[in-house]
């Protein structure tokens, strides 16, 4: 039976669509703060029936579309130091209070991108390590230390095919035991206290093609609907 | 769509439940949501641990409350004022606790609670009465006591205006603790003159961000608590 | 020379020249915070040719004049919950913003009244300590911790005589070593390193007859041409 | 009379003299408060400590002022951007110090000295690399780090209005560390957009109360740091 899967014939999530995919499972009313990267086309694709307040760090909530060109105010931007817009019913405040509303537990989802997940939701997502890095980390540690549930949404692999779920992160931790879920193109995976549980297969993958591709044991958690398709 | 209204006062307060711990705004009757207290009394909790600066005045609010009962431990900074006898009272007939907290450290210790710090260090209270039992360590060669963060189950707060989403703004020295308290709370109910459109608040004006805010009600007019004090009134 | 002094014919301030004398020594620009009763009087006696802003610690900065009768709003109240007015270029703070300005050593003057000040510049004047009473501090404590300078303003002795100015306090504590100056119907008093220093006396008041009114030692350290009056 | 305003950024920055604390505003080029770093820039002042968020980018603002040779130690969360080349090449060299510290927790610290806290514990960073060092301790079973108050000689903030007692507001979210720097240090520089009346400025929606502001410096029409960053431009 798997031995008929082949890896190059997996039809992966697109980018959108693991974004998507993320916006299905936010709940109508939630405050939620995305990272920079992929994670910014969560908002995108956020169902219609669902209201949902985007929070950015450096003191907006409320963050709306992209400005129209020759709109962008250079005084109106995003974490990712984009230019934004804000919604009616935004609201500005300054740093303290911003990472009083992530530190204090009120932004109820955050979506980050990751160079490392571990088996036990530990995160590595600021630093390579190498020596002549410059080492910066932003707001990742608090969001990850103060957030009722962290996201990750990634690739499965790198560019070059190295694992970035794994039994431990060899990069340096933004946070211990702190991802709740992993997106990525292949699956859907909960990070549990039985370990990390695949919850949905990207239509086609297999679930063992996605093991091979994971560094940390999975145990196979579809419903038994979803391993029919 | 997000809508954090709430038709009444009872509707907001209905799931306050016998030992929940409620933050309740107010310096003296500035701020106090005297409309959100009496529900609190119609709803009858019982064993409430009440955290306010002060402890009402006559028989009506935040006295009112205390008078019946409701209350079995205070957390204030100033539980005496020219009305008020409902809770000395019950004080000296020891069927009432207290913690007595400085001000600044009670207004710190609330927005640690809501800010996800939980414990700082402070200079006020050191080598007095209010530091017996607190750790003390020293800084730069001044010494500090360590206080805690508070946190609630409710809170109740009285706001000037507010949209759907919870964002609010004050009227003046009503301000004083909603902004923390709103924080510091699982869910904070708040009563409001008015609710507007998202929009009308000028987003640079806001003083509660709605992400701290829980549920809403408006008061188009709200009682006076020094007039109906003055009145003698009593609630219930 | 001291045996003509006889204590009834002592031309002590009134409360107001007290306040008047405190205002001259608050520098233009300062911020000041007043305590409840005597000091309030202060707002009203400083010189034309300053400005100095009030702030009260239920928050606003700019506390102007009592408003006009008829014209009070129970929400525009002072910490001792009178009605106030607030000056143009007044604003208004949540608690945790005004204790920052109080803690942080933003205020430059507090004039608080006392029930005891010790020689050491301890403070006692939020409880008297006995079993039935209902304590309540406010923000006293915050208050002595906190700003530059705290000056006490009191009568010397309390309504049957007893002396206020002592050795140690046996009323609970605000603060330990926190008082700079005391100011009280018949004297203006420093604490220093040194002890209670004498700066100026009322008029026409002897400095013996100070001395008997207080519990603790006190050096005379009025300027010669003072002497003189 | 009280007038906090000066006329010129170099008047309101004559007296940072070498070895000085400084906490510069901005997150990025929004809220940096770039004249003023200019006048640092013309000032001179060396071995200056830096507490900013960010390195500046290009050659202008505090990118110019740390490739000048001023700043010999960052106190920062995010010391990389897009157009940031000179302190990577500096600290690459070790010619320039780095503190990296949590965007939160910078915050917080800042927070902290402008509060009378000396200290305070926080989840953020637990059980990290930024850990290593710091103290940890457990309140209701959980771990949190202890982190210390930070404070400045003096600050440079970049706000949108002010009137001649100091009270600002800002502008979106070039607000960010601009409150809190202000209430940080003991001198904070403020430079606006244009200085108005008291009383034009709603008591209801100042941000920064002039308590914690001494100085302040119109300046109509800033340059943009990005602006400059795009023409290559190089200041001084």
């Amino acid at each position: 039976m798997l031995s008929v899967n082949q890896p190059q014939t997996i039809a992966e999530w697109t980018r959108d669509e693991m974004a998507a995919r993320v916006a299905r499972d936010i709940r109508n009313g939630s405050y939620v703060n995305l990272g920079i990267g992929i994670p910014e086309l969560v908002a995108q694709h956020v169902p219609a029936d669902r209201e949902i307040i985007l929070h950015t760090e450096n003191g907006l909530l409320g963050v709306g579309p992209a400005p129209a060109p020759g709109r962008e105010d250079p005084e109106l931007i995003n974490a990712g130091k984009k230019c934004v817009t804000a919604i009616p019913g935004a609201a500005y405040f300054h740093h303290a209070d911003s990472f009083a509303m992530i530190r204090g537990g009120h932004i109820d989802v955050c979506v980050l991108g990751a160079m490392q997940v571990s088996a036990t939701g530990d995160l590595a997502n600021w630093s390579t390590g190498e020596k002549d890095a410059i080492p910066a980390v932003g707001g990742a540690m608090d969001l990850c230390a103060g957030v009722k549930s962290v996201f990750v949404l990634t690739e499965h692999t790198t560019k070059t095919g190295q694992r970035k779920i794994v039994m431990r992160c060899t990069y340096p931790l933004t946070g211990v035991g702190v991802v709740n879920r992993i997106y990525t193109n292949l699956a859907i995976i909960d990070v549990t206290r039985s370990g990390l549980i695949v919850r949905e297969l990207a239509p086609g993958v297999m679930f063992e093609a996605v093991r091979e591709k994971t560094g940390a044991p999975l145990t196979d958690g579809r419903s038994r609907q979803e391993h029919r398709s | 769509m997000i809508n954090k209204r709430y038709e009444s006062p009872g509707d907001a307060v209905a799931d306050i439940t016998d030992g929940a711990t409620v933050m309740i705004g107010g310096f003296g009757e500035a701020g106090s949501p005297i409309e959100l207290i009496h529900a609190l009394i119609d709803r009858g909790a019982k064993r409430l641990i009440i955290i306010s600066n002060n402890t009402g005045s006559g028989r009506v609010g935040l006295a009112a409350l205390i008078a019946n009962g409701q209350v079995s431990r205070m957390i204030c900074s100033y539980p005496r004022s020219a009305n008020s006898m409902v809770f000395p009272e019950l004080y000296r007939a020891g069927r009432i606790e207290l913690e007595l907290v400085p001000q600044g450290t009670l207004a710190e210790r609330i927005r640690a609670g809501g800010a996800g710090i939980p414990a700082f260090y402070t200079p006020t209270a050191v080598g007095t009465q209010l530091a017996q039992g607190k750790e003390v360590r020293t800084f730069n060669g001044r010494d500090y006591l360590l206080e805690t963060a508070l946190h609630a189950d409710f809170s109740l707060v009285r706001a000037d205006r507010a949209d759907r989403y919870g964002n609010l703004v004050y009227n003046k020295t009503a301000r004083n603790f909603g902004p923390l308290m709103c924080m510091a709370a699982t869910t904070a109910i708040v009563q409001v003159r008015k609710i507007v459109e998202p929009g009308e608040l000028d987003p640079e004006s806001i003083v509660t961000p709605g992400v701290f805010v829980q549920r809403i009600v408006e008061i188009a007019s709200p009682e006076q608590e020094s007039l109906l004090v003055k009145e003698g009134r009593c609630y219930p």
